[in-house]
């Protein structure tokens, strides 16, 4: 049961990894990363691993996102071909 | 032309990945090498030697404390890092793009911040707190309480939270998760024991198990203060712009 | 004998299927914020792998409480390892993004072709 | 006074508490900060200054932080090379910190002075940890530590090149060390120890089939630090973010950072797997004959390089290639004489590149000028600091009777000793490579007439050309008087192969 739970995560974290490599828009490619952060976490307790799932969600999906955002309002949105 | 070298290199990196965790102790066995070595001990005895029921708390602070300071150093070094490449923002002056932008902050948001944050502030604590029974501790806490003052400075605006964490206040305790480190090892050194040793001798069992927890609840609470400030320096000097600074202070 | 193994440890191939992701994102994509992207992502791949080695089935997150065993206990070291991990990891992510808008700055642009390749100016 | 024998972690702990504090007194006064900076390191210096003779009585002295004994917790372990290692880092960013002090308040902005202060105290303390430490993922945390604060050291200027080579350097740098996070979890996973001597022992006696897993991450490791080593085929980064960096950063990334990757590799190689290592004997050999040649290569691949170079500082970066190549050559082959050899060019390169960098960064402070066909005559305008960098140029090059040619006279009877003739080309043709970049320089400061005037041109400020001129002097007396160290670094090489 728990095997299928986490490979089934492991599936959406290659997708969601490969998505934010893809997306051109980079806005959208930060936000999916941080879903990618949240999946993340969510794995880790699967791996019983509470403490980093709390810090993966805050740093993770929560500090590193705002850090990412913050740098494409200042910089670029799009990245060119 | 590039391409095709990265490509190779990445199947040869490739081979070797999937050839040695082809090899490696399987997943989710028990008598695998890393299990039988350093951990049973830690497992048995973490509660009692290192004074965590949570053994993670008790690894970071106390087995391996010397890796927790370098971890707060690191991250000290980040802030400092990126203040010297982009520098501090200006109390009340300073603004970032948004703030700039002609178009308010919704009463929708205004309000959902005002009820959540709070909540978010006393969750940290908790955190910070409470990382000893279980999941949590200074560093996630920290995290925590970094985010809801960037909510904050997203929500009211980069100049209102410049005013109400200034820098004169802010700059010191950055360096707060150091700090306790040093103070609680040099107290180790003052009773002839090792650095950040935090079983002191000559004391009862019973003190000398209380100091222990208050040395390490100093710690915990000086890692979340400092985490917390360092994330929000870093997030004020990468806000700020420079073409949207303001010539006088915004009351 | 190899290959079971190797699909056993499923966990152990999607970190090396994410580790090469990240390293193609950092060595091929040209935009600098996606190649940070690559590296956080190659990053977590690592934490992944340490972390799944400590894995016991069945077992339990390492908070002692009665009535547990620590025979089924995961291991605490590899999460104790990786929380330092995480640190450095948004630490390095913060320093590469100040140095993306100081690029900004200076090039006006995010990509790498109009960035590296550039002969020196001095 | 033992203090620092009797508790080596104050030589981390006593930095870190003046580089937790340089903000806060840089927030009183901002010229405050040099002066706490060179306490700091002072200080440190003082420390490591009295542990040599602990470490020389007893070869190793060990230190259980928090009083756990090894598996269980970290240990701070200095044997000869660490102490010699310590007390070259302190020497060097002691001189190089006084050089700072006038070129910081030209180069910098004000307001970025505190935390310039505060990020050379953290490098500088994060390389002392790492060499000290006998506990491999504390080794890595130091290494991120100093890799962190030197990217942003590379760019504190904000000038345009700087910016990008700093981001060159953070890409291959941030690579390098994942592949060594990489490296260090494969190891745990066959042996569940962290502490270096401990892994040695459990993979003496692991049980065979996890010997691939050990290989490859033995291979991780050679690969993720002779990036850091900046060895010639990886090197990519090194001479821009050398040449762009501000002059002192500079002299600390050539002459210190850079030599933390061969120390990692060293330590790798023989503390944590060790000659005893039986079961990866035929690995082992290859490895070591593939990186003594790749080496090999580099000596004269660097120094071809830095014959082309129009540019100053590019030509001493790309020196430095060269030279990590002799440093890893020594230590790859595995003898005692060797090993000296490649220690000595340790040391001699490290104050004979520190010197060039400084020189290089004198000029630039008085006349902006970074090409060598710019350098014209200087050497009657500028009398000490060209004297300097000519004789840095003598131990880079390796004439009689600086401190690297010692280091290359023991390289090269240590390879006639293996009967490996074709290393003793290798260096022989690096040394004379050496000898056209650095004397060509030498030629134009003190054999031809400057062509433009350059009124007012003068020497620098004693705080400037002072530290050039005893790092200059530093290369002759160890030159000289290679008596004092080699027998200890001889004892070193043959503790480390045992």
């Amino acid at each position: 049961m728990s095997t299928a739970l986490s490979v089934i995560l492991l599936l959406f974290l290659v997708t969601t990894a490969a998505v934010a490599i893809k997306l051109k828009d980079l806005l959208a490619a930060v936000i999916v990363f941080s879903a990618y952060s949240l999946m993340m976490a969510i794995l880790w307790t699967q791996l019983r691993a509470p403490d980093l799932a709390l810090t993966e969600a805050a740093v993770g999906a929560g500090i590193t996102t705002v850090l990412f955002v913050v740098t494409i309002f200042k910089t670029a949105r799009r990245e060119d071909d | 032309m590039k391409k095709a070298l990265v490509l190779m290199a990445l199947a040869l990196i490739a081979v070797v990945f999937i050839y040695a965790i082809g090899k490696m102790p399987p997943m989710n066995g028990k008598d695998t090498p890393d299990k039988t070595h350093v951990v049973p001990r830690y497992l048995e005895k973490g509660e009692e030697e290192a004074g965590a029921r949570n053994i993670i708390t008790g690894i970071i602070l106390n087995y391996r404390g010397y890796d927790t300071m370098g971890e707060t150093t690191v991250i000290f070094s980040a802030l400092a890092a990126v203040i010297a490449l982009l520098d501090r923002e200006k109390r009340r002056r300073s603004r970032s793009s948004v703030d700039a932008s002609k178009v308010e902050t919704s009463t929708v948001v205004r309000t959902v911040a005002r009820f959540v944050l709070p909540v978010v502030v006393l969750f940290a604590v908790y955190t910070i707190l409470h990382g000893e029974p279980s999941a949590g501790g200074g560093f996630q806490g920290g995290a925590i309480i970094g985010a809801s003052i960037i909510i904050f400075a997203l929500v009211w605006g980069l100049p209102e939270a410049t005013d109400r964490m200034p820098l004169g206040a802010r700059l010191p305790l950055e360096s707060s998760a150091m700090l306790a480190f040093l103070a609680m090892g040099v107290i180790g050194l003052a009773y002839g024991v090792h650095f950040l040793t935090f079983i002191l001798p000559g004391l009862s069992a019973g003190v000398a198990e209380t100091v222990r927890s208050l040395m390490l609840t100093v710690i915990e609470a000086g890692i979340g203060v400092g985490g917390g400030i360092i994330f929000v320096s870093i997030v004020f000097a990468m806000m700020r712009e420079d073409r949207y600074e303001l010539q006088q202070d915004r009351k | 004998m190899s290959f079971s193994r190797i699909v056993n440890n499923f966990n152990y191939v999607f970190s090396a299927l994410l580790f090469l992701m990240g390293l193609y994102t950092v060595a091929v994509k040209p935009n600098l914020i996606k190649k940070l992207i690559g590296l956080n992502i190659m990053e977590t791949s690592v934490f992944l792998l340490i972390v799944s080695l400590g894995m016991v089935g069945g077992g339990e997150a390492p908070i002692v409480e009665a009535g547990v065993k620590t025979a089924n206990i995961v291991n605490p070291i590899p999460q104790a390892l990786i929380l330092t991990g995480i640190v450095v990891a948004v630490s390095t992510t913060a320093v590469a993004l100040s140095l993306c808008i100081r690029i900004h700055q200076k090039y006006g642009t995010l990509e790498a072709g109009a960035i590296l390749g550039r002969e020196v100016d001095v | 006074m033992s203090l620092s024998a009797t508790h080596p972690v104050l030589l981390v702990a006593v930095p870190l508490f003046f580089a937790a504090l340089c903000p806060v007194v840089g927030m009183w006064k901002r010229a405050a900060c040099f002066y706490w900076a060179l306490a700091g390191v002072a200080v440190t210096g003082f420390l490591t200054w009295t542990l040599i003779g602990k470490v020389t009585a007893s070869h190793a002295l060990t230190y259980n932080v928090g009083g756990w004994r090894p598996p269980f917790g970290i240990q701070i372990r200095i044997d000869y090379l660490g102490v010699f290692m310590a007390c070259t880092i302190t020497g060097v960013s002691m001189l190089v910190l006084v050089y700072c002090h006038r070129y910081a308040t030209h180069d910098l902005k004000p307001e970025r002075i505190p935390y310039f202060y505060t990020l050379f105290l953290l490098i500088f303390l994060a390389m002392i940890g790492f060499s000290i430490t006998g506990d491999i993922f504390n080794m890595f945390v130091f290494m991120e530590i100093f890799s962190i604060t030197s990217y942003a050291l590379v760019a504190i200027t904000g000038q345009k090149a700087a910016v990008r080579a700093a981001f060159k350097y953070l890409l291959m740098g941030a690579t390098s060390s994942l592949t060594i996070l990489l490296a260090i979890s494969f190891l745990y996973s066959v042996t569940g120890s962290l502490n270096m001597p401990d892994i040695s022992a459990r993979l003496g006696s692991m049980r065979s089939t996890y010997l691939p897993v050990a290989a490859v991450a033995l291979a991780f490791f050679v690969v993720g630090f002779t990036v850091k080593a900046a060895l010639f085929p990886l090197h990519g980064w090194l001479p821009d973010a050398h040449s762009m960096a501000p002059s002192p950063v500079s002299a600390i990334l050539s002459a210190l950072v850079i030599k933390m990757g061969v120390f990692g590799i060293l330590r790798i190689f023989f503390t944590v797997f060790g000659r005893s290592f039986s079961g990866l004997s035929a690995s082992w050999g290859t490895l070591l004959s593939v990186l003594s040649w790749v080496a090999a290569i580099a000596i004269v691949a660097g120094a071809a390089l830095a014959v082309f170079q129009k540019d100053l500082k590019y030509m001493i970066a790309y020196s430095s290639v060269s030279h990590i190549g002799y440093i890893l050559l020594g230590i790859c082959m595995l003898s005692p004489r060797g090993m000296t050899g490649g220690f000595y060019n340790l040391l001699a390169h490290a104050l004979g590149k520190a010197c060039l960098f400084l020189v290089a960064g004198a000029f630039i402070y008085k006349l902006g000028v970074r090409r060598i066909s710019d350098l014209k005559g200087l050497g009657r305008k500028m009398p000490v600091t060209a004297g300097a960098f000519a004789l840095a140029s003598l131990s880079i090059v390796g004439i009689p009777p600086s401190a690297g040619f010692v280091a290359k006279f023991y390289l090269v009877w240590g390879s006639l000793q293996k009967g490996q003739y074709a290393f003793v080309v290798f260096i022989l043709l690096g040394s004379l490579l050496a000898a056209v970049y650095c004397f060509r320089v030498v030629y134009y400061l003190f054999f031809t007439a400057s062509d433009g005037p350059a009124p007012g041109v003068d020497e620098v400020p004693v705080t400037m050309w002072a530290p050039c001129a005893l790092l200059a002097l530093g290369t002759l007396f160890f030159g000289l008087y290679s008596g004092l160290i080699i027998p200890s670094l001889q004892t070193a090489a043959r503790l480390l192969l045992r």
